[in-house]
């Protein structure tokens, strides 16, 4: 039987970049479109990419076209084959190349996946040099900056739609000019080619001004460093090396502070159990919980105002302790403060970096003011850590204009015409700069940017820019190791690349994509050859590139000279500090709906920035940021510890001149008298996404606060701001979830994990029947070793973009419908004014009992023979019954049609607009499902990832035993972007295998043991390595107690079951 | 007074239970039937942009099926061949063929040939052809005897549990490594199928997954 | 002595009127004593012993009943452990399908047993009083109605090898039984 | 002789002693059979009360409401709905719970009593049958429409598939649709099966054709032969004795759902009997929420819902009520003695959590309330034991409510822990279902005969074939 279909032949030009509506023609749509992009609007509907030659790379995608054939029986779809074929591609095959993300630090080193022509997923690069193939959570979410459909798409002009050509000839016309009124803003980068450009411009037009700003930039760092060691040294750290680490206002830990590759060494240094070197030893000052003080051994709370007269503290008694007079007259040159800073904590902290001195590291934030830094590198050179645990290199600084100079020569009307590329000085300058009304005076300002943001509307000339996955470019990362940027894509928007601008700026005619890097590298390259060329990019990198080590001597009197400006802490004053978001870093991400989401490290606030404060001051303020009400007050006087369903009073805060709001939140650990707001959010007008979202903290920021603002007024409103957490319980409990002990309690008994709380009493579990056996060659598993991770979220966010994970928006996060695959939660253990925190990475445990399994009507979670607890989406109907009996919680469900609907109008139902932006579409991953509305979803292992590599391997065994080919080494996405190496995955039946090892560790356990589920994930405890003689050094590593409870909160916990265990924790060994 | 209810409406409850009995059994033999991809799918032969034929390019001229789909042994996807491929020959071979006119149209403008899909599974479901034709498993099995349709039509309903008849019993449907092409393949007159999948599923270890992983991420 | 019904068609049999559930209740005693095979009270509600007082015994419908339990529970079994054994075999919370897990499939057994016991007591009750029958002779006697009230009745039908259209009549009139009627068919 | 004469004599021949041995009659004023009838079967015969039209006002916009509000959810998603991680479940389940408990007191009252030889039943158990259809029905509506793809929920039903993938009887999940939906179906038998004498009753006395119709369809050509009711009465015996295991085993099967679990606070053995006991508990409950305005509309019903009636009822509540209180007891016992802290810190919450209110309304409502009926005079005193009986329908609520969404919301992980708060659709669906209710009952009341005729006859003296007659 045949049955004969006629369909009517597809549209000519498949519009793969409409949506279904628009197809449909659809009224509704077309005035949303008008809405959507007020500029530009009808322009847009032919800047499609059809227009593209990329196009011809989406071979062998289908491209629907089903609407309005209601009649037959069948939908059909088309199958598009490439009209020539394309070198490499293979329809369905992944292909990876080598980049690299641009840094504020330098760059991130990239291997992008593509699937059909569409970067979809950004991997570390484990060959670079200077990475060990980690990435960062922006580095993980710029996949979905590159398809956010609210990118701007047009070039406009005095914000009417205009061409390419026109900009072209305008920049031209400019080129033509002497260039006598001409200022360029732009971010500091590590491009060489930028540099050649600059260069040459700055020939081209001796009076350019070249400014550079970047609201995090670390310009205090840079002037430190050059006071104390001369100009454009840089220092880089060797953890391998440091026993002792000291951090002070520094997050160095996080990489999106410090970036992939800094870091580097640390984590391997925090191994109990590694040969041949001790266990190190860190030590953190800081005023809010960091991803470092939370993995520090001994913790500070300090105001920031008052880091520097902890440094000159702690400088005048390592000054003592080295007879070194460079430190000495440093640390007399800071002015000095009345602190309440413990002086048994400097004197200890200064006694074991003396005891260590050569082999320790002193560390200041990229954003603390310069005396301080410069007051730190007089310490390290004094401890001898220069060459030996910091090794300092000669790096390419040049000394750029300031974004104060600019400001200065447009007061003056100096400038003309003014570029601004890659920067949003309207929303993000300094606020005693007044920058929106300093640009009305440029009659010629050009704005290169993502997004037609705040600055690219004041502007004459609104480019768009395009992304380092659309452009050709290079970096270099830290250590000066030259990176490639190559692009995966042709922009999918017309955007421009800065170097592209600068190329006509300089004179020349077409910009010309790989030349204009080919050019430096021949400059860079010892020997530039076709052959190093392609290596280059292939690699990603040049080898044996980095910066040149040098040998600086320290430069007491300048160093002095810059301590000199330290300020005082003011006593008695409120503080407030400045931090870079966890999400949206300056603000540049605030269209990036994956990182709104991912909860801040601490705090566990998504979609928001929240002022944090600590409780002491909160209670001394009146703040209260829980009103749940009446009955949670009852609940609270009963001995809960009510933090949940986060109403936080709005505050007013004030410098006398400018006011800002914010809504509060009371952060554990947080210094007193001290505030700290996230800056980057409360952005409005730009996009819908943005606004509404959190508080604008830029306008109290000026050229002499960039880090903090001393004195500072507040007032507590009596308005309230609901606060979307995605953990909203803060303490353990008493509950052995994350293990923890000292070094010493280590050194007793290694295995001490193993028989904490209900593990060292329960009796041996007995079954009544035998268990199917799992019979496959290989059985996954997973280690993750709480001693290195740090709580970072790059998995997180590697998880979302591997899994299509969709974005629910706060409303449903409030909801506690959040949908990440794999989560950090955050533990605060003992007095909650200064706990210590834990971190802990909570995935699908893939139990080999799976109690979720067992209570699935339908079948539709179930085990493979390989082990993996799998979930088959199109068999699930939804009871939440396995998710009601996972222990780890870890199953989520799609309570609305997250990916299908806004997210602002899923209560809607049917009459929500449906379907995703086309461009979105291609951001997803081809080989997961993307699920639909009432399915279960949760972590698989990246199934996808296990099975491709099942199926290389019978691809490549062919009519052979299978066994006889081995499965090629993966990773699974969280793995592999994790920057600290602390999730293990692999094959646990091979007792080779890395995985094998780590779960025989002895510090290895599994959670819940007593209800024998046989979890396949096995976590190792955490080691702390506290200073016997540091005050609190008792407390350290006792988040679960040793007869001892740091986990005091809850008095129930206390008299009730924990205690009656707590013989069981002093005597493991008795069992 | 007689009764309210005439005498027939004594049978009339048997005479219900038995058209009831009738019409559910319809039904249910209805739906089933009607509602599979045997009925929905089985037969489903579009009009494609050019009229190709398997049977003279396979039958006639002997080619094989990775002139055109030239990846099948390397992806997951068996790609349709570009309009490259079929200008390859046809700038020589017929080349004012009426019939070729979308392909020389494509050729000319860039612009692709739409070809209409058959063989269609649910987006949630990963078939991977570069692993069943390494081993052992012939396109014939899923596509039927292509080499002689005119016109291609779904032959096989691919449903799941279509599916897992042959990963259960591999053996039905294993071949040499050298007729995995071969559409006109037989078992040799002194051997049965069963008995040379049963071989080849020994020596090559083939344990095709049943659990919903294999095929379902 | 009365005729209801059309007096042309056959004669169903004889009934009578009785006042009380005593009265039937002799009454029945007397009619089994007379040796009359085809007959029936007919009471508003069920007599207690009047099963004995018919010469009756006990209903086969239990019997029925336990072959459609058994039918049930087979059927559940073969279910469970057909697909889950046979058809379909999957790994589940790491559970084998055997002898020590049959725990797990003994709720769907028990109601499946419970499900087709009812069915067959009600279906089966049915059946055997040849139910649904919405025309009856008896339903041409209008008097029969207040059966569904208070009253009680006795019908002796023509079928009966002893009946004959006078003694009947004259036999029930001689057991207290009053309105005796012949009842015809449609 | 007539009847009625015959009816009053023996007592008064009876000695003294022997009258103190006579049980109470369970008709009083000396009821006759016409007179059960009549009064009866005029309740459906007679013309429409405005009373029921006005409650009919009440009820039918509601369930109209419930039903817009499905269709909201089914249309939009459970997100509709407060329902979170972790709290999966919440009020669907907790409603369900609460229904499918409500709907236990009338099979238990038919069959359980009917086996023990109860006869003080014959008066409230159709009523009582009915109103565990209907909650059956409301009940219903939760587990089948708390489903994330409704539209798929026909994985639940073990038909061959084109996917040859079948279901998982191990899971409670599955034991509940079996279980449910064989409730559901035995106690429409059950019923309609009582229904066939009382149907041809109302048959033989309607006048209208429509009715005529209607109602002799409906008895089915019951005759009333006692070749028919042996059978009839052995078919009504054996759906008791197969009601009463089911009865008991639905209650235990949904128990299961949180038994058969491992989170803490679910976990538990005693779930099963205390299921049950507090199903009977709140069911009769409902019973005479209902029961006490029916009679109080229609007063002589007052001669067969006797006084008596009320008091026995109040008893089994006071009973169950203080087993139920009983288990609450020794959940908290067994999790201290069990010395689990998971266990020991649930039960903790439940009581002194954020979720204390729930607890204590519970507490107060299902074992302090009923302690009201030790008094005789609160027993017997209908506007009482209407005021008294309110609390376990509310505690019975908040029983279930505090073991699903409370436990849910802090079990193994603190950091996963939540609170759930139910959203306007949660509340309009749930009130909704009090609509379908009462839309289902007024409909019964008007229809069909609201208390089981044949059986309130065979209870009156006159009814023994050996009335009147010397003792044996």
């Amino acid at each position: 039987m045949k049955i004969n279909f006629h369909h009517p032949a597809p549209e000519k030009t498949p519009r793969i970049w409409r949506s279904l509506r628009e197809l449909e023609n659809d009224p509704e749509f077309e005035k949303h479109l008008h809405t959507e992009f007020p500029r530009g609007a009808d322009v847009y509907q032919d800047s499609g990419l059809s227009k593209r030659d990329f196009i011809k790379l989406m071979g062998a995608s289908i491209a629907l076209a089903g609407v309005g054939l209601t009649g037959c029986r069948r939908p059909e779809s088309y199958l598009v084959p490439f009209t020539k074929g394309v070198e490499f591609t293979i329809p369905g095959k992944f292909l990876y190349y080598a980049t690299s993300m641009p840094a504020r630090f330098g760059a991130i080193p990239l291997v992008a996946t593509t699937s059909d022509g569409r970067p979809t997923k950004l991997e570390g690069n484990p060959l670079h040099p200077f990475s060990n193939g980690g990435t960062d959570t922006f580095a993980q979410a710029e996949t979905l900056n590159l398809y956010d459909p609210h990118r701007s798409k047009q070039i406009t002009e005095n914000g009417k739609p205009s061409s390419r050509e026109a900009f072209d000839a305008y920049v031209a016309s400019v080129a033509q000019s002497d260039g006598s009124n001409l200022a360029i803003l732009t971010e500091p980068s590590s491009s060489p080619t930028r540099a050649r450009f600059r260069a040459a411009l700055q020939t081209k037009f001796p009076k350019l001004v070249w400014a550079e700003y970047d609201p995090l930039a670390p310009t205090a760092a840079n002037a430190a460093n050059e006071a104390s060691f001369g100009s454009s040294v840089r220092l880089v750290p060797q953890f391998s090396r440091a026993d002792v680490i000291l951090a002070i206002d520094s997050d160095f830990l996080n990489p999106i502070e410090t970036g992939i590759g800094y870091a580097q060494g640390f984590s391997a240094r925090r191994n109990p159990e590694q040969k041949g070197a001790s266990m190190n030893r860190l030590y953190a000052v800081e005023n809010h919980y960091t991803v470092t003080g939370g993995m520090a051994d001994h913790r500070l709370r300090c105001k920031i105002s008052e880091t520097g007269e902890f440094a000159r503290q702690l400088g005048l008694a390592l000054a003592a302790a080295t007879n070194n007079a460079a430190l000495a007259e440093v640390a007399n040159a800071f002015p000095a403060s009345q602190t309440s800073i413990d002086p048994a904590w400097i004197k200890e902290c200064a006694a074991d970096l003396a005891k260590n001195a050569g082999s320790s590291i002193v560390l200041a934030g990229p954003m603390t003011p310069a005396p301080v830094q410069v007051l730190v590198n007089a310490i390290n050179n004094a401890l001898g850590n220069i060459g030996s645990t910091l090794l300092p290199v000669k790096a390419d600084l040049v000394p750029a204009a300031s974004i104060e100079d600019l400001a200065a020569a447009i007061d003056k009307g100096n400038v003309k015409t003014l570029f601004l590329m890659g920067v949003n000085p309207v929303y993000n300058a300094p606020a005693n700069l007044g920058f929106k009304e300093l640009l009305s005076k440029v009659p010629d300002t050009v704005h290169l940017g993502f997004f037609e943001d705040e600055t690219g509307t004041a502007s004459r000339w609104h480019v768009p820019a395009a992304h380092f996955l659309e452009s050709w470019g290079d970096c270099r990362t830290f250590d000066g190791t030259y990176t490639s940027v190559q692009p995966m894509i042709l922009p999918l928007w017309n955007g421009v690349s800065e170097i592209e601008v600068l190329n006509i700026l300089s004179g020349a005619t077409a910009p010309e994509g790989p030349s204009l890097v080919r050019e430096t590298f021949n400059a860079i390259a010892p020997q530039a050859t076709a052959e190093s060329w392609n290596a280059f990019l292939r690699d990603g990198f040049l080898p044996e590139s980095a910066f040149q080590q040098i040998q600086p001597t320290f430069n007491a009197a300048t160093a002095s000279g810059l301590a000199k400006k330290g300020a005082p802490a003011k006593a008695d004053a409120l503080e407030l500090v400045f931090l870079q978001s966890s999400s949206v870093d300056d603000g540049r991400y605030a269209n990036n709906s994956w990182l709104l989401e991912t909860p801040d490290f601490v705090t566990k606030v998504t979609w928001d920035n929240v002022l944090m404060v600590s409780p002491a001051t909160a209670v001394r303020l009146g703040i209260k940021t829980n009103n749940f009400g009446l009955l949670g007050d009852v609940a609270e006087k009963m001995g809960n510890d009510v933090n949940y369903d986060l109403i936080g009073d709005i505050v007013e805060l004030s410098d006398g001149k400018s006011t800002i709001e914010a809504a509060a939140i009371v952060a554990p650990g947080h210094a007193d008298d001290s505030l700290s707001i996230a800056l980057g959010y409360g952005r409005k007008g730009v996009s819908a996404l943005m606004d509404g979202v959190g508080f604008d903290a830029y306008p109290l920021r000026s050229s002499n606060s960039m880090r903090f603002l001393d004195g500072v007024t507040i007032k507590v409103t009596d308005r309230n701001y609901p606060i979307a957490q995605t953990q909203e319980h803060r303490s353990m409990e008493g509950r052995d979830l994350v293990r923890e002990g000292s070094l010493e309690r280590y050194a007793k008994d290694n295995a001490f994990a193993q028989t904490m709380g209900m593990d060292s009493h329960i009796p041996p579990n007995i079954s009544l029947y035998t268990h199917p056996e799992l019979n496959a060659k290989d059985q996954w598993g997973m280690t993750v070793d709480l001693n290195t991770c740090t709580g970072c979220n790059a998995c997180v966010v590697a998880c979302q973009a591997e899994n299509n994970v969709p974005v629910v928006g706060k409303d449903q996060v409030r909801k506690n419908r959040d949908m990440a695959w794999i989560r950090l939660d955050r533990y605060f253990a003992g007095d909650s004014s200064d706990p210590e925190m834990l971190s802990h990475a909570i995935m699908c445990q893939h139990c080999e009992n799976a109690p979720c399994e067992t209570v699935c009507p339908v079948n539709a979670t179930v085990h493979s023979e390989d082990g993996l607890n799998l979930m088959a989406y199109n068999r699930c109907i939804g009871t939440r019954y396995c998710a009601n009996n996972c222990p780890w919680k870890v199953r989520r469900f799609n309570y609305f049609d997250y990916n299908q609907r806004p997210i602002d109008e899923l209560y809607w139902g049917p009459l929500a607009k449906k379907g995703m932006a086309d461009s979105l579409k291609m951001s997803k991953n081809p080989n997961v499902t993307v699920r639909m509305r009432g399915v279960m979803e949760k972590c698989t292992f990246c199934i996808q990832r296990i099975e491709e590599a099942k199926i290389s391997r019978l691809v490549e065994a062919g009519p052979t035993p299978a066994s006889d080919t081995p499965i090629a080494p993966f990773k699974v996405a969280c793995q592999q972007a994790c920057p600290n190496d602390s999730i293990v995955f692999g094959n646990i039946a091979d007792p080779k295998s890395q995985v094998s090892r780590m779960r025989k560790d002895p510090r290895g356990y599994v959670m819940f043991k007593y209800l024998n589920v046989s979890p396949r994930v096995t976590y190792l405890a955490r080691i702390r390595n506290p200073n016997p003689k540091m005050p609190g050094a008792d407390l350290v590593g006792m988040a679960n107690g040793s007869g001892h409870h740091g986990d005091a909160h809850g008095e129930h916990a206390d008299q009730g079951h924990v205690d009656s265990h707590s013989d069981h924790h002093t005597e493991p060994a008795a069992h | 007074m007689a009764n309210f209810f005439p005498k027939w409406t004594n049978w009339l409850p048997l005479k219900v239970v038995i058209c009831a009995g009738a019409i559910v059994t319809f039904l249910v033999a209805g739906i089933s039937y009607y509602f599979t991809p045997k009925y929905t799918r089985v037969g489903y032969e579009p009009t494609q942009p050019v009229p190709f034929s398997h049977v003279i390019h396979v039958q006639q001229l002997g080619m094989d099926c990775r002139y055109c789909h030239s990846f099948v042994e390397v992806a997951s996807h068996s790609n349709i061949p570009t309009t490259q491929t079929c200008m390859a020959c046809h700038t020589q071979i017929k080349a004012d063929s009426p019939k070729l006119a979308a392909v020389r149209e494509s050729w000319k403008t860039g612009e692709p040939v739409n070809w209409v899909r058959i063989h269609k599974l649910p987006d949630y479901t990963y078939f991977n052809h570069a692993v069943h034709v390494n081993r052992g498993v012939s396109c014939y099995s899923c596509h039927g005897a292509v080499n002689e349709m005119k016109v291609v039509y779904q032959h096989e309903t691919q449903s799941m549990s279509w599916c897992l008849d042959c990963h259960r019993a591999p053996e039905n449907h294993l071949r040499p490594p050298s007729e995995i092409y071969n559409m006109a393949w037989h078992p040799p007159a002194d051997t049965t199928q069963r008995q040379i999948g049963l071989k080849f599923k020994e020596e090559w270890e083939v344990n095709p997954p049943v659990t919903c992983g294999g095929c379902h991420r | 002595m009365n005729a209801v019904g059309n007096t042309q068609a056959k004669i169903y049999g004889i009934g009578a009127e009785f006042q009380s559930a005593r009265d039937l209740y002799h009454a029945a005693e007397k009619i089994r004593d007379a040796g009359f095979q085809k007959w029936d009270v007919f009471s508003p509600f069920p007599i207690h012993g009047m099963d004995e007082a018919m010469g009756m015994k006990k209903s086969i419908l239990g019997k029925i009943v336990f072959f459609g339990g058994l039918t049930g529970f087979l059927t559940a079994v073969s279910l469970e452990f057909g697909t889950s054994s046979f058809l379909y075999p999957l790994i589940v919370a790491g559970k084998p399908t055997n002898l020590y897990t049959v725990p797990a499939f003994f709720p769907v057994m028990f109601e499946l047993t419970i499900l087709l016991s009812a069915f067959t007591a009600v279906f089966g009750m049915l059946i055997l009083n040849g139910l649904p029958r919405l025309n009856h002779q008896l339903f041409n006697w209008d008097r029969f109605k207040l059966v569904t009230e208070d009253k009680f009745f006795v019908a002796i039908e023509a079928h009966d090898a002893k009946f004959s259209s006078r003694s009947v009549s004259d036999f029930l009139e001689s057991i207290g039984g009053t309105n005796i009627t012949t009842i015809h068919g449609d | 002789m007539s009847n009625a004469s015959a009816s009053a004599e023996p007592a008064e021949q009876l000695t003294a002693e022997e009258k103190q041995l006579v049980r109470a009659p369970l008709v009083l004023n000396k009821r006759t059979m016409g007179w059960i009838s009549n009064y009866i079967s005029s309740i459906v015969e007679a013309k429409t009360p405005i009373w029921w039209y006005v409650a009919m006002a009440i009820t039918a916009p509601l369930t109209v409401m419930c039903l817009a509000m499905l269709v909201y959810l089914i249309a939009t998603g459970v997100g509709v709905w407060g329902n979170n991680h972790p709290v999966g479940w919440a009020w669907d389940i907790t409603n369900f719970v609460f229904w499918i408990g409500i709907g236990h007191a009338g099979t238990l009252i038919s069959a359980i009593l009917f086996l023990t030889r109860q006869k003080w039943r014959t008066s409230i158990n159709r009523a009582a049958e009915a109103m565990t259809l209907f909650a059956v029905v409301c009940a219903g509506i939760y587990p089948a429409l708390h489903v994330g793809r409704v539209w798929m929920a026909w994985f639940l039903a073990p038909v061959p598939n084109a996917n040859g993938i079948w279901q998982n009887f191990r899971s409670p999940l599955l034991w509940d649709v079996f279980a449910v939906s064989t409730y559901f179906t035995v106690s429409v038998l059950f019923w309609y099966t009582g229904l066939i004498p009382d149907l041809a009753t109302l048959r033989d006395r309607c006048k209208t054709k429509i009715r005529k119709f209607i109602y002799g369809v409906l008895a089915l050509g019951w005759r009333g032969g006692n070749r028919q009711w042996r059978h009839y009465e052995m078919a009504y015996l054996i759906l008791a004795g197969l009601s009463t295991p089911l009865v008991l085993s639905v209650h235990s099967v949904v128990s299961f759902d949180f038994a058969t679990s491992v989170v803490p606070g679910w976990h538990t053995t005693i779930f099963p009997p205390y299921f049950v006991a507090g199903a009977i508990f709140g069911g009769f409950a409902m019973v005479l929420t209902i029961m006490i305005p029916a009679c109080a509309v229609y007063k002589p019903l007052h001669d067969l819902v006797t006084i008596d009636h009320v008091d026995k009822m109040c008893k089994i509540i006071l009973l169950t009520g203080s087993i139920v209180g009983y288990a609450y007891l020794m959940e908290l016992f067994i999790a201290w003695y069990g010395s689990n802290p998971y266990e020991q810190a649930a039960f903790w919450y439940r009581a002194f959590g954020p979720y204390w209110w729930a607890y204590w309304s519970m507490m107060f409502c299902n074992v302090i309330a009923p302690q009201f009926f030790w008094f005789k005079c609160l027993r017997t005193h209908l506007v009482w034991v209407w005021i008294i009986v309110q609390f376990p329908n509310a505690g019975m609520w908040f029983e279930r409510f505090v073991i699903i969404a409370t436990t849910l919301a802090r079990d193994f992980m603190p950091s996963a822990w939540g609170m759930f708060h139910p959203t306007w659709v949660d509340i309009l669906t749930f009130v909704g279902t009090f609509g379908l209710f009462g839309t289902l009952f007024l409909l019964f009341i008007r229809f069909l005969p609201m208390i089981c005729m044949f059986e309130v006859k065979a209870v009156l003296p006159e009814a023994d074939p050996h009335h009147g007659e010397a003792h044996h």
